[in-house]
């Protein structure tokens, strides 16, 4: 495999220069903290429950994107694919509290957790209420049992959604915790991977797969799966995939999804349109009907080739959550109604 | 064993961690490769600026021996980043709350340990045998406890040097182990015959302080 | 070069396959004619002036993913890389015509103008009034005594937002040609190309270009652009692609722009932020103020690597047809009022 | 020089573009093969596309000389797709306006590829030496009418033969041009030493109505 062409100045540099990038993009909706790698919304409300996102970077839009209306509030980037050290989310955490209460919600990875919760104490050092979510959507990474320990990939974005929209709208952390609880026991995600994308410091692969072998449930960074195969077709494997997803929760006759076909860098959205094809198919087998789609490179692992299927199950609240606009550089959004 | 010698008074204490300091840095390169080897390349980079940062924050702090071992652990916690700087800041901050404001003895240090190892495997759920920097950590404090009951009280110096070598002894055992846990954790059987870099800078921290005994003031 | 690792199933049925999940991913907003692969949206009232578009598929999103509200009422799809035979953007014309002219708005390249031109004689002939522009973007095709030879790249999609939003809101197809032409003559792009992308088909890359080497300039399906060198950083790139870019119109002091970073398609967000932090800096340097910017895959070459900027002048006009709110599969945006 | 072949009535002209397309239709893979060197290798099957669709669409069709002509344009137009597409389409389109509902004679013939080759410039702006089909269909037409001037009147037999020799000579001659326009462009100096796909299209089109005018009616 070639080293991947990357346009950079210092390696060493990625997550600061992609953070200033990243404010500049936001048109004024976003600005940074001094001294530290976390964004925030200047325009937060007293009163309102903050939300924080974070962890590595490297994975854009994916956190840092994703601040914004009635998205996340504050996120806290660590270097490439490396936690944050706990000030990040520690200064963001002073900078976005109004008050009312502060909700963690990242990916379930040990650096981040340890991170993030060395801040949540030091935050409640100081008086401030801060509650953790994690996001384990990946059914890959650990039978149902298991689940709490399980990864957070492209769910991350539906997570946000609501979590975002609740904390835009709801008067109280618990009751985002809790709407926010049920995004996590209602999202489940699984990706392939078909080819590894690069570590930005280096140009070299974030992991080796044998030629026209793919790994269904590999993480992000290359974590094993559920295991390797040969390459097939983009319908056979969207039925592979959607029959683990299915099986999973299960999703029944009846559900009513968001579905979210996520590319991990280099595929296609050409070839995300042919998985929702195949993935709508198979849906509308189950009687399972999708009030909205998205489709695109949310959740990403630099050049990586591959998707990922997301579904989550709505009830009407996370319906309505669902339909609020958005605005944030890597996920917009018109509200359901128009403009 | 020379009594003056037998614990640390806080400036003493800021000194060897300041030689501590000196000589993770000036092994950057090692835990470089050791976690380009089976992990992101990232932790001789991490320690770097976590020990620089100490260094610097040392000389200012309150000369009282848990305000020192607590200026180290927060430093490190909030310049190190990842889960190295979580892990070391956790192992002073947990270890400064065990320790009281009279000199940093033999008894102080084994308690620094174990209340340090507590506080880390309670952060990470770390257990011996995961491939972590508690492989060197849990030996490390064992040892340091098993010393000071051995000759019916030993001196900190030897306690030291005990433990530095227990530690080095457990991050060697790492080779022989499978990542169950971070990053290298990807790695599965690959991590194998590499040993674990949060080890080797847990090794070179004790071994650093050992060293530091036996310095001129 | 590997062969690129592609999710698919019967390749010569991948314009067919993406348009039918493209339709899935719209959730009613969109409709594929019968016969003809062309998009249209049901819902367009009686008098309204239509923006058809289209091209050759395997550029996703453009153009197909760009009908939606605010944006394309209608998009004529070809083949991969091909321009769509004359009956698909005829039969689509004839879909959304609402008595009150349509616009033809493509790329410029010889079979989509071929194409189109057949087909606005054969609406002429059914009565329908048919007005055309082609999109001529790449300063790097033609120099500026002979702009209109240029050939159309990312510039497509703010072409598409303008006249997309001038077409919602003007009562006559000359406002909406009037308004078009002022975005053709205040848009230029210009774009590197760092490695090629694959034939969908075949496997096989589109172009050759040697290790280490870029293009400056150089076409979505490798036509010559200004030369090639050796790969360089990425604030050095930006300056260089940027001096050319503000040259041309020229751009001056004082002047507003909205600011595009398009990814042609394995090049990640995090580089184009990069890019984006450079062209900011320099852009301040000249006096000019961005009012928008856009980043991400909008006008892509399958996982081609490389990127372009696009610059857009602003007057008061262009500037409130850009704020519109747009709800469409590849590009979604809140409207500036906020909602 | 007999008068009976003079000259096609309708069902002779649609019985003698059945015949092109045949010729045309067991070239495909040649036409593929032409298109993948120098361009994006889909002309043979648009061309598989376009004249199937013509063979099915002549039987149903009005029986007058423009109004067959006109049914091929429109058929080849919205089948063929790409570029090729709305060149032969324009060809036949433009050509069927420029005769008579007389039968098909050679001063019809040449007719129609005057004006085809007209239209056909008009559509694309190609002109001779930018490596089209306009290097075959040119020099065909420019043959057509010298043929049926230079005997003080021809045949349409001899008319046909002479035009597509001459498109086939302009076809070879095309492995010469470097390619100016459509995607063969891109190729820039790479496309020399092939023939224009159009070009050998073009060719086995007017191939295929000479042979025709050989056989049994
Ligand atoms: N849960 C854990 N408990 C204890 N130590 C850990 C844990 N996770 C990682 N470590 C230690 O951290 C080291 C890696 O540190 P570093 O490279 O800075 O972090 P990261 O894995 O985030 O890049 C490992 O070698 C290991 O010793
Ligand atoms: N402007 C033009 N005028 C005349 N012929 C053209 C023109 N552009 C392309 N052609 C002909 O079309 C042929 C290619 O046809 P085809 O492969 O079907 O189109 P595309 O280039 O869209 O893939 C070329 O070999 C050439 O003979
Ligand atoms: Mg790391
Ligand atoms: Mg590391
Ligand atoms: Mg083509
Ligand atoms: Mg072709």
């Amino acid at each position: 495999m070639n080293k991947a062409r990357k346009i950079l100045n210092d390696p060493l540099r990625v997550a600061d220069e992609l953070l200033e990038g990243l404010v500049l993009a936001g048109d004024g909706k976003v600005v940074k903290l001094p001294g530290v790698n976390a964004l925030v919304r200047p325009d937060l409300p007293e009163g309102k429950v903050a939300l924080l996102v974070g962890g590595g970077s490297g994975h854009e839009p994916l956190f840092h994107g994703f601040v914004g209306k009635n998205m996340a509030d504050g996120a806290a980037c660590g270097d490439i694919f490396a936690a944050p050290s706990p000030d990040v989310p520690y200064e963001a955490t002073k900078a976005i509290h109004r008050g009312n209460g502060v909700l963690y919600l990242y990916g379930n990875y040990a650096g981040d957790a340890m991170n993030f919760d060395i801040a949540a104490e030091m935050a409640a050092a100081d008086g401030i209420r801060v509650e953790t979510i994690r996001i384990c959507d990946d059914v890959a990474s650990a039978p149902p049992e298991r689940a709490s320990e399980r990864r957070g990939i492209a769910g991350d974005l539906y997570m946000i959604k609501i979590a975002g929209g609740a904390a835009a709208t709801y008067p109280t952390l618990d009751e985002v915790v809790r709407v926010t609880r049920k995004a996590v026991d209602n999202i489940r995600s699984l990706g392939v991977a078909l080819a590894a994308g690069s570590i930005p410091q280096t140009g070299e692969p974030t992991f080796l797969l044998p030629d026209d072998e793919i790994e269904i449930g590999m993480g992000v960074h290359g974590e094993p799966g559920v295991g390797r195969q040969k390459m097939t077709s983009a319908d056979a494997l969207t039925a592979q995939m959607l029959e683990r997803l299915l099986a999973d929760l299960p999703f029944k006759q009846g559900d009513s999804v968001c579905l979210l076909v996520n590319s991990l860098g280099s595929t296609t959205m050409m070839e995300c349109l042919i998985v929702n094809r195949a993935a709508r198919a198979l849906l509308a087998e189950r009687g399972i009907t999708v009030h909205a789609t998205d489709i695109g490179p949310y959740v990403t692992c630099q050049e990586m080739a591959g998707f990922s299927i997301t579904l989550m199950r709505l009830d009407d609240e996370l319906r309505r959550l669902y339909d609020l606009p958005a605005d944030s550089v890597g996920y917009r959004k018109m509200g359901k109604a128009g403009a | 064993m020379s009594p003056e010698k037998d614990a640390w008074d806080a400036e003493a204490l800021k000194r060897a961690l300041e030689r501590a300091a000196d000589l993770i840095l000036s092994e950057t390169e090692t835990l470089t490769r050791a976690d380009q080897a089976i992990g992101d390349g990232d932790h001789g980079i991490g320690m770097a600026r976590g020990f620089n940062a100490v260094k610097a924050a040392l000389p200012a702090c309150e000369p009282t021996v848990p305000a020192v071992l607590e200026t180290v652990g927060r430093t490190l916690m909030l310049k190190v980043g990842g889960s190295s700087g979580a892990i070391f800041g956790t192992l002073f901050m947990a270890g400064s709350k065990a320790v009281s404001e009279a000199p940093f003895d033999a008894e102080g240090f084994a308690r620094f340990l174990e209340a340090g190892l507590e506080g880390v495997q309670k952060r990470g759920n770390a257990r011996p045998g995961d491939k972590t920097l508690v492989d060197a950590l849990a030996p490390a404090a064992a040892e340091a406890r098993a010393t000071l009951h051995q000759n019916g009280g030993a001196s900190l110096g030897q306690c030291l040097h005990a433990a530095a070598r227990a530690a080095g002894d457990g991050m060697e055992r790492t080779r022989g182990m499978v990542a169950t846990l971070g990053r290298a954790k990807t790695l599965g059987e690959r991590s194998l015959g590499h040993p674990d870099p949060g080890a080797i800078s847990m090794t070179l921290l004790l071994r650093g302080l050992a060293g530091a005994m036996n310095e001129a003031p």
